[in-house]
């Protein structure tokens, strides 16, 4: 896992709602739009529908970054599940933080089913500032040691 | 019952029978009015005009008299020191920081919670009630009731009356056995502080009031201003030029009207001292 | 009387755009939102000195929205700005609630500042200053000893002299100037306000 | 360091991730599609399909040049027959492409459906990726994520709801009886009930119709008499909502028939008891004020039914105790008195919310002298004294002494736009009309003057602008834009205090003998407490909300509740009548099924034994946010004693969109939304992760 920085290829998931930025990432490939492969998309019904625990989850299965993307404020195609994510997020935010988790490996952005480029950018954008962090490990290992000291088992 | 009471520069000088007046009334239902000591001017328009600091300042500075002396309730008369004393009192307790300022300039600290009503105000609360008791000859002619500017605007810092199409001098014209006329003039401009500097604009404006005034058939013009009155009664010699006719409808102020309905002597209440005479009432 | 005495200049536009500083300036000084305004007109359409403004509030509020350095300057060296008298039907009836008002206190202020008050504004503000000066004095207004400074200020010097026996003769004039106690606390409260800037 | 700072924490919050290794015998079928050159190109698939048989649990793993092509699917059905899958995993285009083409498949082949998963190897990798080992890895990750995901999917059903085929219209204007007549002449039942003694609604007001000025009454009086005469449609007048319960295709509705007093079998319309009743000045709604009727009336003359009512606030009987007369002279013994309001309830297999709009009749403007001034009307009351119907029989007669006036001034945005004292948006239908006044008031008063004040003109619409410019240009209608500082009354004139903003703020004075108010339109009194009683949701200004601005401009977000006309925001009638039959259409394709199939991917409250029930602790929480009012209270009761043991979130699956916000807000974790359950997406995150 020591990897030097420069070449270091980073692991990450994107989080996305089905309806606004899986159909955007769609459009990226129907435009043909090159970029990093090093984003892995997992879809959900509506960004409202992300457990925050999957994060976590994702970050002990040695994600580097994270990115959470569904549709723009109020086009959410339920209405108002984007907005309950975002007040969700803010909570867990802070959270995250004050247990010590990388938040600024957290990133959140709005891509509507039109916006091909603009998911490019988003993963491209992401890949690089990760890839500048380095990898994620130190939660993945409090993650193992745990699981290994059977604490996180019932 | 003691209610505090500001009289202002203009009701020292040029409007002394409105002073007269609003005593005489005052003390025709036995009401106690404590002038606040030492009090200043409270800028006019001509502070704001000039220097925003300045026109709270002067008014704050009353305002923290008025609590020193124990004053809950101040009756402003003058409607253009009403107007200053409430919007300075507003804007001072929506601006912390601009309140510890200007308690700076003026070397005290005060609350700012001192109750500021007009004269309208002052006659609807103490006075409305007990007036059919007291009347002795009713006010029986056809007036129009002149609001102005300072008394019911800003609406939203003052509250009183409706912003447009006021209604409460017609009320107690009402009450007093006037008949109040409905007219287009209620809240529009006279011109106020322009009266010296520029008296052709004031001539214009106060005479488009007095126009429609006696047009509509008005045997007095009721107003709760000193400017107004004087803009209205003072300049009349210029309103006539530019009207282009002698009209002798004059301006009385609401409290001579329901003094000289509850009886009190028109001496008493310095109708003599108007410029357009009043014996046609 | 026409109510367009001046054309305005064409905009260049990015020469002489101030970058939305003439909003920011207000909205700090005065809490008012010039951008609010859609040029409905309802101010000038009630203001009862409309004819006699050089720009009408409106047309003001325009001016200031162009955010241009020339036509700031025509705003604050205008004779609309003097005229006004703060009566406020304006914002009474504004529907955007864009505090006129409050914006004329603001250029008038802006205009003594930048040394660009119109020379047909200057009997006006002659008064003001008159007013204060005899407020300064004594604590409180002495119209007589206000109208003589003003007088001298700006030579009407025969103005409403016809008035004053018949004013002494009502009692409306006084001779001597009603002077409060704390004269010092008022020269202080002066000083601190007005002098100091 | 974080180890030591936040040790506690963490252990806490691993103990909450349900994340199970458990070891599922799973017989999984992976098909690698080629998709011609689209995706092996870059993506070596033979690779990938070799990677997915070496994962755990796949039983069979293939790649083929075209997976969607008859022969693909024939490839994946055998496959699923001969290996016995009991998941498929297909690599190939986007799931929003050919999700519903494999499951099909599946399906056809004896899978269930909801067993077959998409990995979108095209459009998320070989479309955006270069041809490298990378490429192909993340494919394979992909593949892997979703063979996991797939062996925990569980076989879901479709949910099958029974529907009544009885649509509920609720509002008789033309939105009301496009829809009524729209949904009924496809062969559906529909109730439609309508608050006034009739149908018609504001346009029954109207005198003529922009752009082309044909008359109201003669566009619409046909499809009145259309309503009363279908035989699908049953029509109740002077009644209400009352309430609503149920969900799409199986609602209840309670609906309140007001007393008429008159008992309608029996009255045959002959209208001598309204020439009779000597209650004869009460002012007319329908003629705005401006006319009088009585208390015992039918609105109008075409009425639908046209059959009187007695309005008992003005009944001399009702207030007095006596007077009877139109009881003394009906010839039918129509007229019953003591009959009581009734209440009858229905099932209802769809919602058409159709209950109009109004314009602002108050004191709004005190500076306008609405109310004050006789000669300051609105502009429906405009359009009654322009109709041929109307008290003046359409001539421009000034209510205050009948004289034509001469000199008309029109005020636009009067209350729109207006922040301060109005409402902020734009009324929309008060240009168009205005222009049309100016016009009808110059084709009808030739010697007459005519000023229009505006801020901007809005006529967007087909052929609106030619209208306007018609106007101005062949009317000489006067345009002055500006707005109306005041209006006052002078011996006998209105005089208009203007300004022309285009003359560099002109100030412009008018001595108009009568002035005519654009006044905002705004939301139905009573709007917002019917939306309360339907459960959908409405706008700041008591307008209902359409489930997307955009592409469900009909729907609520109740579902089988439709919006049509300008209950949902100020329409004009061309826009009205579209929407109407936009939501007849939604209506029809519902009540055509013989039953609703909905999508399983649901959320479900989790259900367990005795004595915990669920694990749910009732704490409703889910409730507060779910969109669509999914989620009841479902109490669990003792069978022996009938005692409520239990009260826990229960999911209509009826309502439910599956958007799954609850999910994720539940804080006891007891919901979990079908095709997507936590331990599904767990697995897929930990196996993209753990290749």
């Amino acid at each position: 896992m020591e990897e030097n920085n420069n070449n270091f290829e980073p692991r990450i998931i994107a989080f996305v709602c089905n309806w606004c930025t899986y159909a955007g990432a769609d459009l990226t490939g129907t435009s043909r739009i090159k970029y990093a492969s090093n984003v892995e998309i997992v879809r959900f019904p509506c960004t409202g529908r992300i457990d925050f625990m999957l994060l976590l989850k994702a970050f002990a299965g040695g994600s580097d970054g994270i990115i959470i993307s569904g549709c723009h404020p109020s086009d959410c195609h339920y209405t108002s599940g984007n907005f309950h994510a975002r007040r969700r997020w803010m909570v867990f935010r802070d959270m995250l933080d004050f247990m010590g988790i990388d938040i600024e490996r957290i990133r959140w952005s709005w891509v509507s089913a039109a916006e091909g480029a603009k998911w490019a950018d988003v993963v491209n954008d992401t890949v690089d500032k990760i890839r500048k962090m380095g990898p994620y490990t130190e939660y993945k290992k409090a993650a193992m040691f745990l699981e290994e000291e059977k604490i996180c088992h019932d | 019952m003691k209610i505090g009471f500001y009289p202002g520069c203009s009701l020292q000088g040029t409007a002394r029978e409105y002073n007269e007046s609003v005593k005489a009334v005052a003390e025709a239902f036995d009401i106690d009015l404590k002038e606040i000591e030492d009090w200043n001017c409270c800028g006019a328009s001509a502070a704001h005009s000039v220097n925003k600091d300045l026109s709270l300042a002067l008014p704050a500075r009353i305002l923290a008299l008025a609590e020193k002396q124990g004053i809950d309730e101040v009756v402003v008369p003058c409607a253009a020191c009403f107007n200053r004393l409430a919007v300075a009192q507003y804007e001072l307790n929506e601006d912390a920081a601009k309140k510890a300022e200007t308690e700076n300039v003026i070397e005290m600290t005060f609350n700012n919670k001192v109750k500021i009503i007009n004269v309208i105000q002052f006659i609807d609360k103490y006075i409305k009630d007990k007036i059919a008791d007291k009347m002795t000859r009713k006010f029986e002619h056809k007036v129009v009731c002149y609001y102005g500017c300072l008394l019911i605007r800003p609406h939203k810092i003052i509250g009183f009356d409706r912003v447009e199409d006021p209604m409460s001098m017609d009320e107690l014209m009402t009450t007093i056995g006037a008949s109040s006329l409905d007219w287009g003039f209620k809240t529009e401009c006279c011109g106020a502080s322009l009266s010296i500097a520029r008296t052709d604009l004031v001539a214009k404006l106060s005479g488009n009031i007095i126009k429609d005034a006696t047009e509509r058939g008005a045997e007095a013009i009721i107003v709760a201003c000193p400017m107004c009155h004087s803009n209205l009664d003072m300049r009349r010699p210029q309103i006539d030029e530019y009207v282009g006719k002698e009209i002798p409808t004059p301006v009385i102020y609401i409290t001579q009207a329901i003094g000289l309905a509850v009886g009190v002597a028109p001496e008493k209440l310095g109708l003599q001292r108007h410029f357009v005479k009043v014996n046609t009432l | 009387m026409g109510a367009i005495k001046s054309h305005i200049n064409t905009i260049i536009l990015n020469e002489s755009i101030m970058k939305h500083a003439t909003a920011e300036s207000i909205r700090e000084a005065t809490g008012a939102d010039i951008d609010k305004c859609y040029q409905c007109g309802k101010c000038t359409a009630g203001c009862v000195l409309a004819d006699n403004m050089d720009y009408p509030s409106s047309m003001i509020i325009r001016m200031l929205q162009t955010d241009d350095k020339e036509n700031y300057k025509k705003v604050l060296s205008s004779e609309a700005i003097w005229l006004c008298q703060n009566c406020e039907n304006c914002i009474g009836r504004c529907p955007k609630e864009v505090d006129i008002p409050k914006i004329m206190d603001y250029l008038r202020a802006e205009s003594i500042k930048e040394g660009l008050v119109s020379p047909k504004a200057k009997s006006v503000l002659s008064f003001y200053r008159s007013f204060l000066d005899s407020v300064k004095m004594s604590g409180r207004l002495s119209e007589l000893v206000m109208t003589i400074d003003f007088k001298l200020r700006t030579f009407h010097l025969w103005q409403d002299v016809k008035l004053v026996p018949s004013m002494l003769a009502k009692g409306k004039l006084k001779f001597i100037p009603e002077s409060i106690k704390d004269t010092k606390g008022i020269k202080i409260l002066f000083k601190k306000t007005i002098t100091s800037k | 360091m974080w180890l030591q700072r936040n040790w506690d924490c963490n252990v806490i919050l691993s103990k909450l991730i349900p994340y199970k290794v458990s070891n599922i015998m799973s017989r999984i079928g992976v098909f690698i599609c080629h998709c011609g050159e689209n995706i092996s190109a870059t993506v070596d698939c033979e690779r990938v399909a070799k990677a997915s048989s070496e994962m755990e649990g796949v039983e069979f793993a293939t790649d083929y040049k075209y997976m969607c092509s008859d022969p693909g699917q024939t490839l994946i059905k055998t496959a699923i027959k001969e290996h016995h899958l009991d998941g498929v995993v297909v690599g190939s285009c986007s799931p929003r492409m050919h999700e519903a083409t494999f499951r099909r498949a599946c399906s056809e082949a004896g899978m269930n459906p909801y067993l077959c998963e998409i990995a979108n190897l095209r459009e998320h990798v070989s479309w955006v990726h270069e041809k490298c080992e990378a490429t192909t890895n993340k494919a394979i990750e992909i593949v892997h994520g979703l063979v996991e995901k797939v062996k925990r999917n569980r076989p879901l059903d479709a949910i099958e709801v029974p529907v009544t085929k009885k649509a509920l219209v609720i509002g008789g204007g033309i939105a009301g009886i496009q829809a009524s007549l729209d949904i009924a002449n496809c062969g559906q039942q529909v109730i439609l009930i309508e608050k006034g003694p009739s149908i018609g609604g504001h346009m029954s007001q109207l005198s003529e119709t922009f752009p082309t000025l044909d008359c109201s009454q003669c566009i619409l009086t046909p499809r009145m008499v259309e309503v009363a005469q279908n035989p699908n449609i049953t029509l109740y007048t002077y009644a209400e909502l009352e309430k609503l319960e149920g969900f799409i295709g199986n609602f209840k509705a309670t609906i309140r028939l007001q007393a008429k007093s008159v008992d309608d079998s029996k009255c045959t319309g002959c209208g001598l008891c309204t020439t009779k009743c000597p209650q004869n000045n009460i002012p007319s709604e329908f003629n705005e004020g401006l006319g009088t009727r009585t208390a015992i009336f039918t609105p109008f003359p075409q009425a639908v039914p046209n059959k009187p009512v007695i309005d008992k606030e003005h009944c001399k009987y009702y207030q007095k105790g006596k007077c009877k007369v139109c009881q003394k002279f009906c010839p039918t013994g129509a007229i019953e008195y003591d009959k009581p309001d009734e209440f009858i309830t229905e099932d209802i297999g769809a919602v058409v919310v159709t209950t109009g709009f109004n314009v602002l009749k108050t004191e709004f403007f005190p500076e306008y002298g609405y109310g004050k001034y006789k000669d300051v009307i609105n502009g429906l009351q405009f359009e009654r004294l322009a109709s041929a119907s109307g008290p003046t029989l359409g001539e421009i007669r000034r209510p205050s002494d009948g004289q034509i006036p001469k000199k008309i001034v029109f005020i636009a945005c009067c209350g729109s736009r207006d922040p301060a004292k109005g409402i902020p948006y734009c009324s929309k239908i008060c240009c168009m009309y205005t222009a049309k006044h100016a016009m009808l008031y110059q084709h009808k008063v030739h010697d007459g003057d005519s000023t229009v004040f505006y801020m901007d003109v809005r006529a967007g619409g087909k052929n609106y602008e030619e209208f306007v410019r018609r106007a101005v240009e062949e009317d000489h209608v006067n345009y002055v834009r500006g707005r109306v500082a005041r209006v006052y009354e002078k011996s006998g004139k209105l005089i208009v205090k203007g300004v022309d903003t285009l003359m560099g703020a002109k100030p412009v004075e008018i001595e108009a003998d009568m002035v005519v108010l654009a006044t905002a339109g705004v939301a139905n009194k009573g709007a917002e407490e019917l939306a309360q009683r339907m459960h959908i949701s409405y706008d700041p200004y008591h307008f209902f909300t359409e489930a997307h601005p955009k592409l469900k401009p009909v729907e609520t977000n109740t579902a089988g509740i439709f919006l049509a006309g300008a209950c949902q925001a100020p329409k004009d009638i061309p826009e009205t009548v579209a929407s109407a039959s936009g939501a007849a259409v939604k209506v029809v394709s519902l009540l055509s099924r013989p039953t609703l199939i909905r999508e399983p991917l649901v959320a479900v409250v989790n259900r367990c034994a005795p004595p915990l029930f669920s694990t749910c602790v009732g704490c409703f929480m889910c409730q507060t946010i779910c969109p669509y009012q999914a989620i009841e209270r479902e109490e669990i009761k003792d069978r022996k004693t009938g005692k409520v043991l239990k009260v826990i979130a229960r999911i209509n699956p009826g309502l439910c969109q599956g958007c799954g916000t609850c999910v994720s807000f539940c804080r006891s974790k007891s919901i979990d939304i079908q095709g997507y359950t936590n331990e599904e997406m767990y697995a897929e995150v930990t196996a993209l992760l753990n290749k």
